[in-house]
């Protein structure tokens, strides 16, 4: 499948996945520190759904993401001076500090603030696909969420609506096999969500979410068919958190065996190696992308540390247009 | 645009139904963005949703824009609120109010919240149409929601009591940029029903209007006690004001038509001029909007006060089926009048 | 099939529908000429459905109802008397006039007061059968909804459920082709609810709902594999409401062909033309039944109607235990 | 069976979140139809809920009586409806306030309406335990809820403030034969997590107690103005009191510990003493709960009143994420000390 793909896509979509890996690191640190306030989800082992599916998208589709959407918000273009500067709780972070780290979100590059009520999401993303419609436009609205999320009656209800009217609209399932400790075996009978896109007629397809390039393509062709008229996908991508739930989890729930088979599949690794194999990628380029990185992490976290905070009062503005 | 006194246009005699459907229409027409989404609103040979307010717009606007949903409250207002924040603004609607509940989520942390969430880049241009009110049919197609929105920073709500009020604030409601929640009471549609419905027809102008929000009426002047009453309580309030009048106390009656924003200036005046002050809703009573009105007036008219501020308001249980506990649950004119002898200390 | 059933099973479970079909008449008239307040949906045409599942139950099984359950209480035990004063809002109705027509039931024969938000009995039989099983009691609990309850999250949410616990509760689907206005085929996609089971785990099983003695196999299977424990069943029994949604109702939304081909599939007369064609019922006897049930509708008025009215302070009674 | 006051028991020091769970613990060890429902609260190796309060209830009672739910708010609140009808006692959560809204039509339509539409035949035993209150995690992790089921008929409020209050009054919950909203605030429960959190720990007797619903608590006596308060603002009161006491003001502080029942009497024995009351809540101010116990308390001692009842509570806007604006947001003890100092012309 690579060989279809240009070098340079793929360089790209390795350097986005790296990007949203090492941004998280580090706002864990700083979070575990007690320099970042709140709370955090990080998305650490899940980079290659936000980034593959992303890479199919413009500044004018919309996403919605979730309690989870740091990765997310890169992969759709929000700047990592604004992100970083909204976790820092700053006045020009992306939602003037009123957001948060569950609220990433910057509606001038097509990302809603993300919404945290597990589900909710959805129907949004529904009806932002239904404007498209009406309008006559030729965007897609993608809704990212969880396997959690599919026990949701916001779940059924949104897709159906999308289902019947033939939205413009893709449902991202990053069944990552847990809803915070609960492990997804013990709360749905069935083996893979996708199959849950047959209640709806909709196709439903499940794609190895560790492999960028995989998601990529199935994305790819889930957005054309949606910018086609043709309807919703549910597109479930089998993946892990490498972190766990939140904050510092010590993850205690989880199976050792599967943590490590899982921690084997590492989407960031494996597609190194791939392009290393292939020599797409050259060790000396690789540490540039890392060295870039880096940097622009820094700059962004020195960006937000020297950014004013908002003003107490700022609290009472926003609320009514 | 705001046209507050009717001069000389020609004057139709509408019910709320139909003003209702006339503001929906003119809306439509002036502004593509303007759709409809709700249950039975638009099928051929259906009824125009629950109460014919959406009657035969589908012939007109076709199916798109008069959008049929599955039974799904939840999703109506997740996807209302999806289709203003890209740029549309649609009226949904549920049947029943108390099937609002099943879409609180929507409204209360996406709807109300998306724009402040973004810190001001979003807004969320939708209106939600809310039937309540008691109408024979039991707990579960009988109550008054208004207060619960009243306290859900970023919504706005709003209460017409007649038709000329219906159409000129649901016009505005539709224009607004924020999320507006319409209540209408079932038994003022007007609907041609068995023992249906007031009388709520109005002399409704051809040419084109809008109320603003936030303008209390003024429905009939008095000097003794004021009564603020919305929706169906407007009416229990007027023949009161008569029966009073009979009686010799002359009463104020005011319709606040808007709860968010509230024109408290109209009603603290009034009050200056009356010193008592009885508040009329059919929501329950304990929480209710009226507890609010009451304690801002108070706060600010503590010293014109000759007595405190008296609430009249359905008793706290569930709403019962039987017409004959019904009629006992919601207030009306009597207690009103009796209330308003006793707060003269004339009962 | 009809084999295998005793001759007074049979003979009953007509009597039962036609007990439905007489007193819906009979109201549908009482209502027409404002004798009887409030609202109705009636059932005319889905009898099958309320006495074939019933007729698997005991008086400790519960059912919830909806909007449209006169059959449903009427085939579950509620006395024809306390139902006819409910339906009068007398104080000897089944709630005391309290509920009315859209929350009829009688927790002494095994149904509750029926809910009229559409789906939202699902998860409350869910919870009742959550409960049963705790108790280690052999009871089972059924949920009656229509199609246009399928669309609710309350459906997705509350079937998953039942499904990983393997409770035992039998969801039944009265799918008679509308939503209120609404036909089932604008509102999702797919052809058969019952193929909703998939998303759950949990078997689907559809059934001429105008065939009494099919529901009842199909029923009857179901709650026994719910009784041994092995979980849920969803049931979707096909059928029409010959007066449509409610009151009275033009039903210039329906095909007249759709309305013509099912009416030839009248429950009713299709049984007994059965019964009479295998000399299980004679016109002698269908006579009689007919007469039978007449005088009981007759008094079951005469009781209501002569039954007092509530206090109008009793509308401050029963909010707390 | 109600112990008011704690003699000489053994008393031990425990934070919210362990007097939770031990009457939990006790109430399913007594009564085999008690049991808990809701997400991650009894996973091995979990958390025991979002806030600790289950964590190895499950070792104790296994995992069919703390039953672990797929993510599924307005099923849990069903199936604890329906489990309740039909004779048991569940303890349902949701992991955060804010999700109730999830759930609010089987809370409001069945589980508060189905006694009444049985005309009383049925009963529903269940308790919902919601997490309140703002902690640093924006605008839908962050709400207080209490005054929007403080409206619904049918639902008892409760809301307490410490340890051994959590546990006497979740015991009455459990006992109760109606659906109870038991309100718990997020920084009371004395997780040890960064940030977090006013230390609620309190006294708690190794005897059993239970606590009854309607009997408010006066945390402090005073002479010169009377502060209502509840949850994380009763600390706030307590300490704005303490300060006030220096500048020579005496501060009756009240905590009325369940909202419905609201023990309105110990309230306005207090106000007839002090003549002046301040409510003060983190609920959004316009249709709080303040707002109906400043209605009756008004129109109840009105004559004795010498200022207006002042309320302190959250403005109407969302909760901001920004600590410096989430602080800003909630009132705080320099509010009320303010607002004492104003409403006795001292300021
Ligand atoms: C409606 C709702 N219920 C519960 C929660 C608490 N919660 C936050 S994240 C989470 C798990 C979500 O699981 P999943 O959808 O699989 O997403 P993941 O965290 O695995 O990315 C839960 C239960 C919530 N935020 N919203
Ligand atoms: C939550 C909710 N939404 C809408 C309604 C209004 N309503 C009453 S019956 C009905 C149609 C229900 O359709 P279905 O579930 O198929 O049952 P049927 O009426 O066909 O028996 C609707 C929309 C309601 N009662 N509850
Ligand atoms: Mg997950
Ligand atoms: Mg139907």
């Amino acid at each position: 499948m690579e060989k279809r793909l240009p070098r340079e896509k793929l360089i790209e979509m390795y350097r986005k996945m790296l990007r949203i890996r090492h941004f998280e690191d580090r706002i864990y640190r700083l979070f575990l520190s007690g320099t970042m306030p709140g709370t955090i989800h990080l998305s650490q082992g899940q980079e290659a759904i936000a980034v593959g599916v992303c890479a199919n998208l413009s500044k004018d589709d919309i996403i919605t993401g979730t309690h989870r959407s740091h990765g997310e918000a890169l992969a759709k273009g929000v700047s990592m001076k604004s992100l970083m500067a909204e976790l820092f709780a700053r006045s020009n972070g992306c939602c003037k500090g009123k957001g948060g780290s569950m609220h990433v979100g910057d509606i001038d590059v097509g990302m809603l603030p993300a919404i945290a009520i597990v589900g909710g999401g959805i129907p949004v993303a529904t009806g932002i696909a239904l404007a498209f419609k009406m309008k006559r436009l030729d965007r897609v609205a993608v809704s990212f969420f969880g396997d959690g999320a599919s026990n949701e009656g916001a779940f059924h209800e949104a897709i159906n609506m999308g289902a019947i009217w033939d939205l413009p609209v893709i449902y991202v399932c990053e069944n990552n096999l847990y809803g915070a400790s609960t492990h997804v075996s013990k709360v749905m009978k069935l083996k893979d969500i996708a199959n849950r896109a047959f209640s709806y007629g909709i196709p439903g397809v499940v794609v190895d979410g560790n492999d960028v390039v995989a998601v990529y393509e199935v994305a790819r062709k889930a957005i054309d068919r949606a910018r086609k008229g043709e309807g919703p996908t549910l597109i479930e991508c089998k993946t892990y958190h490498i972190g766990g739930h939140s904050r510092s989890d010590p993850r205690q729930y989880r199976d050792k065996e599967e943590e490590k088979r899982w921690l084997a599949k590492d989407p960031i690794p494996r597609m190194k190696k791939k392009l290393i194999a292939t020599n797409i990628l050259s060790s000396e380029k690789s540490e540039n992308i890392e060295a870039a990185i880096e940097k622009e992490i820094d700059e962004a976290i020195k960006f937000a540390q020297s950014s004013p905070s908002p003003k107490p009062e700022d609290a009472l503005r926003d609320v009514f247009a | 645009m705001y046209l507050l006194k009717v001069k000389e246009n020609k004057l139709r005699n509408l019910t709320v139904a139909e003003a209702l459907r006339e503001a929906i229409r003119e809306e439509m027409r002036r502004d593509e963005s303007v759709f409809c989404i709700g249950e039975d609103i638009g099928i051929k040979g259906g009824w125009g949703g629950a109460f014919t307010v959406t009657l035969g717009l589908s012939e007109e606007f076709g199916h798109e824009r008069i959008l049929d949903t599955p039974i799904s409250e939840l999703g109506i207002a997740g996807i209302a609120v999806g289709a203003a924040l890209a740029g549309m603004r649609p009226i949904a609607d549920v049947e029943y109010g108390d099937f609002i509940f099943l879409a609180m989520d929507q409204l209360i942390n996406n709807a109300a919240k998306l724009r402040y969430m973004s810190a001001g880049k979003l807004k969320v241009p939708m209106v939600m149409r809310i039937p309540v009110g008691a109408s024979g049919r039991g707990a579960q197609h009988a109550q008054s929601l208004e207060s619960y929105f009243v306290h859900v920073p970023g919504l706005k709500v709003v209460c017409p009591s007649n038709a000329y009020d219906a159409k000129g604030l649901l016009k505005t409601a539709i224009r607004d940029d924020n999320p507006v929640m319409f209540f209408e009471h079932k038994l003022l549609y007007g609907a041609k029903g068995r023992r249906e419905g007031i009388d709520a027809r109005g002399e409704v102008p051809e040419e084109e209007y809008l109320l603003p929000f936030g303008v209390a009426e003024i429905k009939r002047e008095g000097e003794d006690v004021t009564v603020v009453a919305t929706l169906r309580m407007v009416y229990a309030a007027l023949s009161a004001a008569e029966e009073l009048e009979k009686r010799g106390i002359s009463v104020e009656v005011i319709d606040p038509r808007t709860l968010t924003p509230l024109d408290l200036e109209t009603i603290l005046k009034s009050v200056h001029k009356t010193n008592r002050l009885i508040i009329v809703h059919e929501d329950n009573l304990t929480g209710g909007w009226g507890a609010e009105l009451a304690t801002r007036v108070t706060s600010e008219a503590f010293d014109w006060l000759d007595v405190p501020v008296t609430r009249i308001a359905a008793p706290d249980t569930p709403v019962p089926f039987a017409p004959i506990m019904e009629n006992y649950f919601v207030p009306n004119s009597e207690d009103i009048v009796r209330t308003a002898a006793s707060v003269l200390g004339k009962s």
